[in-house]
């Protein structure tokens, strides 16, 4: 389900400062016909190139809102809203290199009526924006 | 035979488009009046961003829309969050202050059905239904597949009900229950996905036999299935077909329809499930209550086809009233003044 | 009624003991003789270290161990490890060439009756066919739980059988898919796993009523049952019960039975699968072949009791002889002559 | 099925070469009722107080055959037999520190006729043997 939305592309990009490249971030949306609190969402996780990204160094952001991935669990009273672009950015020193990359995302929901985690995987090829 | 049975959407029909911002609340339920479906459900967790916050001014403009084209709010769908926290699961009170805190919201929208996921347990409901009797709506438990009214899960809700004897209490069938078919979309996207088109029949035709699924995931990895073909025999574990005459045993207590729907064809029937049956059952057992579409195919067909909900939801509400008109229509003002109490 | 069964045992039976290795193989074989069941089935990839490579100072052990106890070896149990490599499926012919190896083995252990696991595809014993007949072993498929035989993919073992005619082809059916009851043994480990009372009973009754297991695990979720209380409504839905009278259907290709048991009680019954009724239909459909012992209770008891697999066969065979005793045998020589060709 | 018996006791030890420990080694034993050709041993996973081994520094040992956890799937003229204790080697300088430690192993067998890997966790308190 909304498998093909989650990648969102022309949203892959290098975060720069003070002149240095010190991460990257990506645009995800939910696999999910509904908003979620954020508790509810335990894992997402961007692997570019087959390198994965570590929890710890991962930051989610919700309009204008952001948490560090490993602090999610706690995060009782915000959302991630229908289709909602979040933010996800990854340290990164030196930042991704020019051109094309392998991206995927895996995500993991506790939707409590379902036995099993919902989330799920998608991958693209995404080129690096300015 | 006579009935008394509106027409409706569901919001969760056009989840395809609110999730890619290109129709409004607004522009649905302009669909919605445009065919003749004046009873409108709301999934509020899906349209309302910042859930359960909801401002006077959302719900203002709610009303407003309303009474613009002409629709009235109906339904409620709640969900019950057990899981919210990391490694606790929420105890009996909180569950219950869940489902008052959403009954708090029905209100306000001025939707008097509110469906209760298949997962609130029956002690829950139970616990919150004299609330909501004071506040004038129902609780109503969305029997979905693989449930019905003989499972243990929904015997255990029927012990409370009759126990209790609430007018706030009641079934929300979902029409998944009553899949004759195969869903043609869903093997179709496992073929576009590359499965192997032996697998696909063999799946599709089990289920269309309506045969033993039991084993059938087993049967297409021992015939050298991927996981794409395992995925298809899953499915065919998850869909159910019963006899649509299963409605008639909790008519009584059923006072909304969700009619699901995976696939409306050219020819204006639902390729899986018999709509033709299930009205004629609804009539027959009186039901006075809403068919509220809930499209659902949006999610095979998205991979490479454009997906359009409206024209699903338009041929949908063109079948129900070619199989309404078969029957007479009793004048009715509706379902949300026949609750007393 | 006369009938022809003989008593065996599976070497699968004691597990556990060669697990841990506080038995050998002449060990077992001496158990199933001093109980009476010379036929003896054998698990090679379990019971012969360096499988395939098979010396022949092993066989030559074999045969001695069976001399000496005046057994005689009747069944072999083959795997297809279809999965052997990483990334690919092994091809038909590879497949074939495995039945093949197994079939070579089987004329050197002296078993003709090949149990060909459940995932072996109907092409492939079609093609081994042959070279079994040659070699005079039969490939017997073993349905096992929950398959069956109007289930599609044996439905597709039979158009085989019927195309071929074969003698060596047929079935062995495993009698776990005669579960009457829930095995007592798995719902009390459960409880010591910390399992809650309720929702094991509900599994347990629900089971035993033969009521809708699909959706017994989402029901056990939604009542806040955890993984052990899920696993065991898994569990559930793994087991099955049909009428044994299936039997019949293909009494005639019928020539080897797994007489699967999860616990022998202290009064002499399984506490699961009705042998009572079982061991009549097999007379009555006058089944000639082997009633062979397949313990598979340690695996429920082992976290917290002393597993005696010795007990537990001793114990089912003392049950075989008390059911056979009610009907009149006629002297046999034993399964291993009745094939011809 | 047979979890208890997966970790055994009493075979939690360093490796000392040259008189320096360099790595720990512990005996495992399958949870399957027949011996599987090695090539369908898809990992087996040691953790030791919450530390994952890498599978590039573990070696997996049977009836004296060694072979790189990497590159067991190559393997298809060796089998772990029923109830063989394996020795599974992880490259570990300095060793573990004397006492109970908190192991646990996973293991991932691919089992042709099983839908889903076989294999599964034990886990157990092992004090470290001398
Ligand atoms: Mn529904
Ligand atoms: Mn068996």
């Amino acid at each position: 389900m909304f498998e093909k939305y989650v990648i969102v592309p022309g949203t892959l990009r290098n975060v720069v400062e003070s002149g240095r490249a010190t991460a990257y971030e990506l645009g995800v949306r939910m696999p999910y016909y509904r908003g979620l609190g954020l508790s509810m969402v335990e894992d997402v996780s961007v692997t570019v190139d087959g390198v994965r990204a570590e929890p710890a160094a991962t930051t989610f952001t919700v309009h204008g809102n952001s948490y560090p991935l490993t602090a999610m669990g706690e995060v009782v009273d915000d959302r991630w809203e229908l289709g909602e672009v979040a933010t996800v950015r990854v340290e990164h020193p030196g930042g991704l290199a020019a051109g094309v990359h392998d991206v995927e995302v895996s995500q993991r929901l506790r939707i409590s009526y379902m036995p099993v985690p919902g989330g799920g995987r998608a991958r693209a090829e995404v080129e690096l924006s300015a | 035979m006579t009935h008394r049975i509106t027409r409706g959407v569901s919001l969760y029909s056009f989840q395809e488009e609110f999730f890619l911002r290109t129709m409004t609340i607004r522009d649905a339920v302009a669909v919605a009046a445009r065919i003749g479906a004046r009873d409108i459900e709301i999934i509020p967790e899906q349209s309302i961003p910042g859930f359960p916050h909801v401002t006077d001014a959302w719900v203002e403009q709610w009303h407003a829309t309303m009474a613009e084209f002409g629709t009235r709010p109906l339904a409620y769908d709640f969900f019950l969050d057990t899981l919210r926290h990391p490694g606790r699961r929420l105890t009996h009170e909180e569950q219950v202050a869940s489902v008052r805190r959403d009954v708090d919201l029905a209100v306000r929208l001025g939707t008097t059905m509110l469906r209760a996921i298949i997962s609130t347990p029956a002690e829950v409901l139970r616990d919150a239904a004299p609330y909501a009797e004071e506040a004038g709506v129902r609780l109503l438990l969305e029997v979905h597949a693989p449930f019905h009214y003989r499972h243990p899960w929904v015997l255990q809700h029927l012990e409370v009900m009759d126990a209790l004897d609430s007018p706030a209490l009641g079934f929300m069938p979902d029409m998944g229950c009553f899949v004759e078919r195969f869903p043609r979309v869903a093997s179709e996207r496992a073929l576009r996905e590359g499965a192997r088109k032996d697998l696909v029949d063999l799946v599709v035709k089990t289920y269309d036999d309506h045969g033993d699924v039991h084993g059938l995931m087993d049967t297409v990895g021992y015939s050298g299935g991927g996981p794409v073909e395992v995925g298809l025999a899953r499915q065919a574990t998850h869909y159910t077909w019963r006899d649509p005459r299963m409605l008639l045993e909790q008519m009584h207590r059923t006072h909304h329809v969700q009619a699901k729907f995976y696939e409306m064809t050219d020819d204006g029937v639902e390729y899986s499930i018999p709509y033709d049956r299930i009205v004629d059952v609804l009539v027959e057992g009186g039901y006075q209550g809403c068919l509220s579409s809930e499209y659902e195919g949006n999610r095979h067909v998205q991979d490479a086809f454009p997906v359009d909900s409206v024209e699903q939801v338009t041929r949908q509400h063109a079948m129900f009233e070619r199989l309404l008109s078969r029957h007479e229509s009793v004048p009715t003002t509706g379902p949300t003044t026949e609750q007393e109490g």
